[in-house]
């Protein structure tokens, strides 16, 4: 992995220029209380000292509402117009922290299981990430827990780290794609500085083992865990709507006249009528059950059928939960259970 | 804080409630606990940060049925089962309710009747923050204020965290999740976000207690709210502050109703 | 005259009165507007607010309501109910900015065949006048454009 | 560009066909014939039919595989879709994407005794393998078939439930819940597992397929128990509600395991090892 240096300077040329190019540029924006990914036309307008934004990047390549298809009826008979790429811009995403950019590769995983999904896989081909490392955290955060860190480079396409005492960056290029922005824009980079990385980074501990999670929790079908975490749930869709890894959505039909489009909008294993069928029937009936499938999709199911955790410790869930489901918290209890008591044992 | 401790110990003792409903101590503020036997009521917490609605709790099935319930309510959340009773979803059979006081004393009701007693001489806590931003708002121009709700309601991704954390929101299937016909859009635009808010402030209109709780859940910080907020003194203002005796604002009238606007 | 903005405008009717009192005015042979397309309902009381909304999403510019006067409710408190109703949503309506102008509230009784052609005729004067009611329909039609607003959608905020 | 797996192909309905009170048949073949042509799929698959204006919905296909040019589907009128492509007419378009799921082992099947176990609604997917076996009836020894509805109005299929009664080479037991008989009603009167237990089958090498509500597999499981099957010897098919069809939208997962993908077909074995979320 090639390590380069880039100054407070440059970097905003960088960005300025890679709006100028016509690229859409997203980055992290401070609105009040909170900070949110928007699309900026200047540099002056990013959040450089944000631990979280609420929401993470993940619309970029999985928009809230995305057009599948449309069509156009004529009497009995149907025309189709197929999803068109075209119209997807090039885009960087600037300033996005760690956890997000190692969120790409579940979602991946999860979209193109068997089946290669266009919409997403488009989106994203035209999207690079220049990730910015973290240099504080807050008592949400947990992604040394979850096989991450404040300075991991996993999805990233270029990671800086910012060095104060140097006024500037390291910059680790780390994929292609990173690569040939750093060629492309050569003048503005310097030689890496000789600084311990590590030194610069915010320092996490560990708030339980992975592996002693996911050893117990793939066995933990019928534990009362569940009952008692989710007691509180209120069965809203905020922490599935601001994951970054979250990926489950809806299929739906805008209509209006003869003409239509079929659209995917995001959805929530939370929701009480996420599964429930026409006759009435509902397999996963209340509350411990959704979020039992929420911890167990992300920490057994997702491991086991697409190899690679569903978490990124980035703690939005936590900081979005109404009624403060800590999910860390959980995650250690659940790690720490020294027996898993089930309820037919019971 | 060590009077509920006790007093809800001792309704556990004696056998009156087996599930306490209150609040402990949270990562940032306190949440809701579900206390079930009297050692777990030494992590009971009540004070003026307790926040949200804890009525919600209480049409929750899988969470109650059958089981004989306690709940520490703060003045909102009074107004809300006081709501719920006159909608017949709560009984004195089961529920037993304890108050907080403006100046932080703990209330006893022995029944929900006295709980609508109660809130018939106290006085609501101020509102000067939403009341401030509802009279910014109704200063703008229609435009601007077209201008203002498009904008903050752009933002919402329908995870419909303020119908969860509503009292009233109790339907097993809401209006958004009716197909046939699909009245609002499923999914998350402007224009059907705010339809789903018109919706949801409708179906509140006169049975809100205007406890703040949907605009706190709203994890974008959407001052959805001030909608409530608005339609509460709309309420009011039209129909008196309680309201009739009759029943819900929409679900009666009186004939001498005054508008000015039908020709 | 002929490029003069012409209004499309919705009539929710109870069956009762204003439906009788609309047939008496053609049966008079009382000329007025055209603009108008009447749905009729059994009751005021019936008329879901957000047909209203639909009006609006699916391209009307104005929308006008109209059913028996108080105590004339064939239902006998139909129109009570819908009066209460119509106070309430028309102060959220405003208060979220959306055209409470173009919003026209009647009774029209069933003898009354001139009151109705002259509720039409001043609604239609009045929306002619608004010009048509772009902003709520454009927001309602945020796929039909392109990925320029599938983008702005996807943003928290709007530049 | 991969092709997108959400853009149905265009199906011309061919022929409708009423089944029982709510419960139709549609033939439909595909718009671009040389593709219908190419098409195959295997008993068991099912697929997402397209209402457009109104969505999609989630069918096993109830015609054979060893019938081609068509593909066949048959569903009760109960929500917004399914009452969408109710109101279809013949020449009609509407959208097909599939076959996706995976199938009936059918070609372990060879030299055994099959014994069908269908009620109500749920003959459809069993009725694809049925006319795969019957059309390959020489690679199979004893074909039962054991069909129940609530009325004999219900049943469906009835021109197939005489043809099946009039062959040699199957045996046919048509049912109704007892108190739904009409006087000239000349089959079994009992619910489907009473009826199975009567009939009395061989376990010794015969597969068991069960496909119906919730309600009868659970207790057609116990009769087949006692008549002495093992687990991998019976087989059913699993419903879930699903979007997407292919392993994305999150919500038809039993377990770690997907219905669109791992299933719909599972043998008693396998769904033992399931947790009971379906």
């Amino acid at each position: 992995m090639e390590r380069k240096y880039i100054s407070d300077e440059s970097l905003k040329t960088f960005i300025n220029q890679l709006n100028d190019e016509g690229r859409h540029v997203y980055a992290p924006v401070a609105k009040g209380e909170k900070t949110e990914f928007e699309r900026v036309k200047s540099f002056d307008k990013i959040s450089l000292d944000h631990i979280q934004t609420t929401q993470s990047i993940k619309a970029v390549a999985f928009p809230r509402t995305e057009k599948l298809f449309s069509y156009t009826k004529n009497k009995g008979d149907v025309t189709l117009e197929d999803y068109n790429p075209d119209l997807i811009p090039e885009m960087v995403v600037f300033g996005l922290h760690p956890c997000d950019a190692a969120g790409f590769k579940p979602l991946s995983n999860i979209f193109n299981w068997g089946t290669p999904d266009v919409p997403f896989n488009e989106r994203r081909r035209r999207t690079t990430l220049i990730a910015m490392s973290c240099t504080q955290s807050d008592e949400f955060c947990f992604c040394t827990s979850v096989n991450g860190g404040p300075g991991n480079t996993a999805g990233s396409d270029i990671l800086l780290t910012p060095i104060k005492d140097k006024n500037g960056y390291l910059v680790e290029v780390v994929s292609e794609k990173g690569q040939e922005l750093v060629s492309k824009y050569a003048g503005l980079f310097g030689e890496a500085p000789d600084v311990d990385k590590e030194a610069y980074l915010a320092k996490l501990s560990r708030k339980f083992s992975l592996d002693d999670l996911r050893g117990k929790i793939s066995h933990m079908f019928e534990s009362e865990v569940w009952k008692k975490q989710s007691e509180r749930c209120l069965g809203c869709g905020a922490c599935a709507f601001v994951c970054p890894t979250c990926a489950c959505f809806d299929i739906q039909e805008d209509t209006k006249g003869s003409k239509g489009n079929r659209l995917r909008c995001w959805d929530s294993c939370g929701f009480s009528l996420f599964t429930f069928h026409t006759s009435g029937h509902n397999p996963r009936e209340v509350q411990s059950q959704r979020w039992r499938q929420r911890l167990l999709h992300k920490f057994s199911y997702m491991p086991e059928r697409l190899s690679v955790v569903g978490c990124t410790g980035c703690g939005r869930c936590s900081r979005a939960c109404p009624v403060d489901m800590n999910i860390s918290d959980h995650l250690a209890e659940i790690a720490d259970l020294s027996v898993v008591t089930t309820e037919k044992e019971k | 804080m060590n009077d509920l401790k006790a007093k809800v110990k001792d309704l556990f003792e004696s056998g009156a409630i087996n599930l306490f409903i209150g609040y402990e101590e949270g990562t940032r503020r306190p949440r809701p606990l579900f206390v079930k036997n009297a050692e777990e009521t030494n992590k009971l917490v009540f004070d003026d940060r307790c926040s949200g609605n804890l009525a919600v709790y209480l049409t929750r099935k899988d969470l109650i049925g059958g089981k004989k319930v306690g709940i520490a309510a703060s003045y909102y959340a009074l107004k809300s089962i006081n709501q719920l009773v006159s909608e017949n979803q709560l009984s004195d059979e089961w529920l037993r309710v304890i108050g907080l006081s403006a100046d932080g004393k703990l209330l006893e009701f022995g029944s929900l009747a006295e709980v609508s007693e109660y809130l018939k001489t106290a006085s609501a806590p101020p509102k000067q923050n939403e009341d401030e931003l509802v009279r910014q708002i109704e200063a703008m121009t229609m435009e601007e204020r077209w201008q203002f709700w498009s904008d903050e309601l752009s933002k919402c991704f329908k995870c419909y965290a303020c119908r969860a954390a509503c009292p009233m929101c109790y339907c097993t299937k809401c209006i958004v999740e009716v197909n046939r016909p699909q009245w609002i859009q499923p999914w998350a635009t402007t224009l059907s976000n705010m339809e789903w808010q018109i919706n949801r402030v409708m179906h509140m209109a006169g049975r809100c207690s205007d406890c703040g709780s949907c605009g706190e859940a709203c994890p974008l910080g959407i001052p959805i709210h001030l909608l409530t907020h608005k339609m509460s003194e709309t309420v009011a203002a039209n129909f008196g502050q309680n309201g009739d005796d009759k029943g819900n604002v929409l679900s009666t009238f009186k004939p001498e109703d005054k508008e000015n606007f039908i020709l | 005259m002929s490029n003069e903005f012409e209004p499309k405008i919705v009539a929710f009717v109870c069956n009762w009165c204003t439906y009788a009192g609309a047939d008496l005015t053609g049966t008079s042979r009382i000329k007025y507007a055209s603009n108008v397309k009447i749905v009729r309902f059994p009751c005021t009381g019936r008329i879901d607010f957000m047909l209203l909304l639909k009006a609006f999403a699916n391209g009307s510019d104005g929308v006008i309501v109209s059913g028996c006067h108080p105590n004339d409710c064939h239902y006998t408190s139909g129109n009570f109910h819908a009066r209460r109703r119509w106070i309430l949503f028309r102060s959220l309506l405003d208060f979220l900015g959306i055209d409470i102008r173009r919003i026209q509230f009647s009774w029209v009784s069933a003898a009354e065949g001139a009151k109705w052609a002259d509720i039409v005729n001043t609604t239609v004067t009045n929306i002619r006048e608004l010009g048509p009611y772009t902003e709520y329909r454009r927001a309602s039609s945020f796929l039909e454009a392109n990925e320029a607003d599938l983008s702005k959608e996807m943003e928290v905020t709007h530049e | 560009m991969d092709s997108n797996i959400y853009l149905p192909n265009l199906m011309i309905v061919e022929k409708i066909t009423q089944e029982a009170p709510g419960v139709k048949t549609l033939r439909l073949k595909f718009k671009d014939e040389e593709f219908g042509q190419k098409f195959e799929f295997k008993a068991g698959q099912f697929a997402e039919y397209s209402a457009f204006g109104e969505g999609e919905c989630t069918f096993c296909i109830a015609s054979s595989p060893t019938r081609k040019g068509y593909v066949e589907c048959t569903f009760r009128e109960a929500g917004r879709v399914t009452s969408a492509l109710a109101k279809l007419e013949e020449g009609d378009t509407m959208g097909f994407r599939g076959p996706y799921g995976n199938t009936f082992p059918i070609d372990e099947w060879k030299g055994k005794n099959l014994l069908f176990i269908a009620g109500g609604i749920a003959l459809p997917p069993m009725r694809c393998v049925i006319w795969n076996t019957l059309d390959t009836r020489e690679n199979f020894g004893d074909i039962s078939i054991v069909y129940g509805a609530k009325s004999p109005a219900d049943l469906v299929y009835k021109h197939e439930l005489k043809e099946w009664g009039e062959r040699p080479d199957v045996k046919l037991a048509v049912t109704v819940d007892p108190g739904g008989e009409t006087p000239d009603w000349k089959g079994e009167v009992g619910f489907v597992p009473a009826v199975v237990e009567k009939m009395n089958p061989s376990p010794e090498n015969t597969i068991a397929i069960v496909c119906g509500p919730p309600i009868m597999i659970k207790m057609t499981f116990p009769v087949l128990d006692k008549l002495g099957f093992k687990p991998e010897n019976i087989y059913t098919t699993l419903e879930n509600r699903m979007k997407c069809g292919v392993g994305k939208c999150g919500r038809c997962n039993v377990g770690e395991k997907y219905v669109c993908k791992d299933g719909p077909v599972f043998s008693r074995l396998e769904l033992e090892a399931l947790p009971a979320e379906y």
